[in-house]
């Protein structure tokens, strides 16, 4: 797909809580195609200590109104700084970059859709694409308190919504693979992206049942389209580039 | 009209601007970003004889004004390059330039012999100091009868254009960039990254897997100055200047210190268009200061 | 309460923070902004046998996350340091060490001799790794012989302790240490400044006055930390880490590398207060780490 | 005299023009004494190519209203972030940094202050001092064209205001040295603060006239303190720093 360097304006900055922020950017042009599990590298401006770009998911693209969300969770000085982000402002981005999730082969498909903390963000996207194609999708969504669960109301319009908290403050009390759901149900297909130890428990379960599954990787990135070759990880054809090779992979490719 | 041209060696290169190895993959990756073939010259990523993996994640540090790097190499080897990759980069549209590194010499030699026979490569680029491979790489740049003994075989069998690339990770450069020079080397280029640590406090661990890594960036810059400088006056060769360019006032830079041309690496993650930018404003300021060829600045510092 | 006392050669710091030399002047220039007796210990300005004028102006420039000096030793020589400026320092509260230089041996020698007297100056920290002086300073730093001599001349008429403090300019900047252990220095500092250039590309001159000068700052801080890193690992002697320090994490990360004590320069001329913030960091990093004594995270990078 | 660090509050930022802004700084606490001449060390927040401080002259102490000022020219990354300063932001100072203009021997004294460009900074604030004392000062401003000639109103209420510009857009063309008042009167004293060309015309011509003069130096600074002896220059007693033996000096300790 072919990649822009574009300068989008700050719609909205809609601060969620103290450690969270989403940002509506939009456009006076259409925006580029872009597909969901895609993210930007994001430039941060006015950040003295900062030097990089940041990448961020793509969060929701609303074509309709020419909008592009990101979901920013404030981490260090670059995302501290774009959480800043007044109206009005412009925001520099390379994007749309990475792979995307690939769809369920049955349209029949069960899928699951496992996200913690500021990992829900592509699924947003994902779960508004699948369910547009008709897909059925349910949302297992986990944080370590209520106030790591983002977005409930956006995520409940395109299908069902568990959720789980470490303090049991909202939903079942635990982690995401002990939520009650996974049990009752056979899903046929499950994405997920989040803190890389839900991930892992989750491609176990996956692994053990059998189920096709998708996870989206992190990793330290100073290009995010291939150039560099910074942002390895290991799989079983050798060292591959999360910025271009993924983010989404197969869990039976990866070796972690 | 301004001239932009330089002549680097046996060649001439249509300006200055090149990219530097390692940031700027095979110049593919940069193509919905700008016209490639604009650019000056493409060294693409550093080439082995066989096949490389490269280092663990964590590859990559950001640091104050710069970043980082412990990739290591990672290449499918100078054959796949032949096979696979020269058949769509040959039509680039600007020359290309292969980096070469290798673990022994009779490595250098095998990789620089199969590059000779490539029509359409009309130099290599010697990396005899990439700081992120375990044997070999930046030990061959850290002393002179290694460094001279690597362009010396080299030479023997690569007929083009060889530009050699200089660590700064040494006591004198000057006395590497003329032990090189007295090999038949056709320019220097420099600096490579600056060896480097970081380490996370919290976690009272090195961030990279490697422990230690290349430092590149504006944060080197005032090093990569001086050092393209100290060569400049030494050697009688073109010297290729890069450390941390980032506009077109710090490519000038590098040009009155006494480069020929310079590279620009760790600035294209940053902005992609970064290249065009810095040509752009290289002819702007030719032309604001009514110079007719960019040659005229070479070394024109005045002390 | 947590330990923060350090033991540092022949001698005990009560804490790890220290000033760098040339960037704390006297110390005095401090006392405004912040209670000076609290920081470990203070290195003062370079001083030389004999009077010196340094270099002319522009001396300073500034650079990416960092700065270029030419300050050039600028001093009034030991004789006014001993009769002007010791009689007032010597009451501040803090180790005071005084950090020498010279163009010759005998200039080492004789400096250290004159302050070898002086009852309340515990130490001294030998610079033989000045950028910014034309004949002697950093040459004596960048050959294991020249080093050694400096050491072994001083050793000789100087009882307390001897920190060395090291050039960063060099190839392998752990056989320097090695070699100026074995010469007895007490403690080994490092780094001083990294040669570096600026050019002002529109009046095509360079910035500074010497056309090279000393970088510092935290762009330094990569390369600060590797040597840091190195030379712990091959040396016995205590080390005191410096190059970039612009708060507690920063120093942490220099402990960890192996520092036993760390010098705060360029951060200085930012915060005015920054020793002390260190400091509290430091105690605060402990505390929140249940860490009882500073001594156990020397060196404790788990690799 | 004691330097603080203080965080001061912008109370108003006034663009004079697209070059020049004048900040009102302001405190709860009452201001520390400070003196005409001296200068503060502002720390550039937010500005990811600056690195130091940057010193920047006295404009005004206005003790009544607790206020501050600093005028400063947009040359660089540095001043540029200093002038978008807004109201309500906070400005970390060092200050009151060097020495001051002394006064002159003599109430009777007919005192000439010449100012050029931002160069006229410290001289407003010298200006009302030695009118609050009772001296008779006259000003003689002058800049490349009208948009650089500031505060003429602010100086007018402390004595007779005579301007040049190059272009001739305002009072006599020409440069200030070749203003007509300095042939029709006999000063006892000058005071200049402005470019160096400009400053060394004026000091050859009290030199030449046997005139008391001091000029205010700038000089590039890492600290602005006396701690790293990197701003230094050339005068008969050897390289003197211009941050604590200056920024004022007599014209006759200068070798320039
Ligand atoms: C493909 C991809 C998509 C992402 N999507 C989002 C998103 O939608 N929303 C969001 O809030 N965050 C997202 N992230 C993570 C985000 O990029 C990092 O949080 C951000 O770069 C940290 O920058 P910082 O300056 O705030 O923190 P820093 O000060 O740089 O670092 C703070 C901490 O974060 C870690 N960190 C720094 N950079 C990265 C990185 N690139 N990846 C992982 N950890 C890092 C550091 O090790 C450190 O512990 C994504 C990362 C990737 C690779
Ligand atoms: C004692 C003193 C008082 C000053 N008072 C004022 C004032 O009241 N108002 C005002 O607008 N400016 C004043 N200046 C000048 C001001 O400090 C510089 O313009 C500023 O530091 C430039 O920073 P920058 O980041 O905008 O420009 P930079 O990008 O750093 O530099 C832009 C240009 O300015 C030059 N420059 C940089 N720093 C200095 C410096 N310290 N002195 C002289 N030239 C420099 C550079 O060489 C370059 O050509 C004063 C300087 C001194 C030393
Ligand atoms: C991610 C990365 C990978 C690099 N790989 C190579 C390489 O393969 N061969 C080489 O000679 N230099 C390599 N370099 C060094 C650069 O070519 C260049 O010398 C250095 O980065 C300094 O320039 P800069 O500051 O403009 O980046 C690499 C640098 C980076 C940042
Ligand atoms: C303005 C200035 C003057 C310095 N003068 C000296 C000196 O006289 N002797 C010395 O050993 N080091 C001198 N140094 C080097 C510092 O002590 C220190 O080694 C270096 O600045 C790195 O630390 P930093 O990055 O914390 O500043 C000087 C540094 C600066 C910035
Ligand atoms: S981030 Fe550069 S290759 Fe992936
Ligand atoms: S600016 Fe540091 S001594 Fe003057």
């Amino acid at each position: 797909m072919k990649k822009f360097i574009l300068n989008l304006v700050v719609k909205e900055n809609i601060t969620l809580n103290t450690q969270y922020s989403l940002i509506i950017l939009t456009s006076a042009d259409p925006l580029p195609p872009m597909l969901p599990g895609q993210f930007a590298e994001v430039r941060v401006d006015n950040a003295p200590n900062t030097f990089l770009r940041r990448p961020i998911s793509i969060n929701f693209v609303d074509t309709t109104k020419n909008e592009l969300w990101l979901l920013i969770q404030k981490v260090g000085e670059g995302t501290k700084k774009l959480c800043e982000a007044k109206s009005g402002e412009t925001m520099n981005l390379v994007v749309p970059l990475g792979n995307s999730f690939s769809l369920p082969e049955n349209i029949e498909s069960e899928v699951l859709l496992v996200g913690g903390g500021v990992g829900i963000a592509p699924l947003l996207f994902w779960g508004a694409y699948l369910f547009e194609r008709g897909y059925k999708c349910s949302f297992l969504l986990g944080g370590r308190s209520v106030e790591n669960l983002l977005q409930l109301d956006d995520f409940a319009k395109y299908g069902k919504v568990y959720t789980t908290t470490e303090d049991g403050s909202h939903g079942e009390k635990g982690f995401v693979t002990q939520h009650s759901v996974l049990n009752g149900h056979n899903f046929d297909a499950i994405y997920s992206c989040g803190p890389t130890p839900m991930m892992k428990a989750v491609a176990a379960y996956a692994s053990r049942k059998n189920i096709f599954c998708e996870v989206s990787l992190e990793n330290t990135m100073a290009c995010g389209f291939g150039a560099c070759l910074c942002c390895v990880t290991d799989t079983t054809e050798g060292h591959q580039c999360v910025c271009t090779e993924g983010p989404v992979f197969n869990i039976l490719k990866l070796k972690w | 009209m301004v001239d932009l041209s330089v002549a680097l060696g046996k060649m001439q290169l249509k300006n200055p601007v090149m990219t530097a190895s390692g940031t700027f993959g095979y110049g593919t990756e940069y193509a919905d970003f700008m016209d490639v073939s604009r650019i000056g010259g493409i060294i693409v990523k550093g080439t082995t004889l066989r096949d490389r993996q490269g280092n663990p994640y964590p590859r990559m540090a950001e640091t104050p004004s710069g970043m980082l790097n412990a990739v290591g190499l990672q290449n499918k080897g100078v054959e796949y390059f032949i096979e696979h990759i020269y058949p769509t980069v040959k039509n680039i549209g600007t020359d290309i330039f292969v980096n070469v590194s290798g673990s022994t010499v009779e490595d250098y030699i095998e990789t620089a012999e199969r590059l000779n026979e490539l029509d359409k490569i009309p130099g290599i680029e010697l990396n005899i100091s990439c700081p992120n491979v375990k044997e070999g790489g930046m030990a061959f740049g850290t002393s002179c009868p290694s460094a001279a003994q690597v362009v010396k075989e080299v030479r023997r069998v690569y007929k083009k254009e060889i530009m050699v690339k200089l660590s700064p990770n040494v006591t004198n450069i000057a006395d590497i960039a003329l032990a090189v020079e007295a090999q038949g080397a056709d320019s220097i280029s420099l600096i490579n990254t600056l060896l480097g640590m970081a380490i996370d406090a919290e976690k009272r661990r090195p961030v990279l897997s490697t422990v230690t890594g290349g430092l590149s960036g504006p944060a080197v810059k005032p090093v990569a100055l001086r050092m393209v400088w100290q060569v400049a006056n030494a050697v009688k060769v073109p010297v290729v200047g890069m450390g941390g360019i980032m506009n077109a006032s710090d490519a000038i830079e590098f040009i009155l210190a006494g480069a020929s041309a310079i590279q620009i690496g760790t600035a294209n993650f940053i902005d992609p268009q970064v290249c065009v930018k810095v040509l752009e404003g290289i002819e702007e300021y030719l032309i604001r200061h009514k110079i007719n060829s960019v040659k005229e600045i070479i070394g024109a510092l005045e002390i």
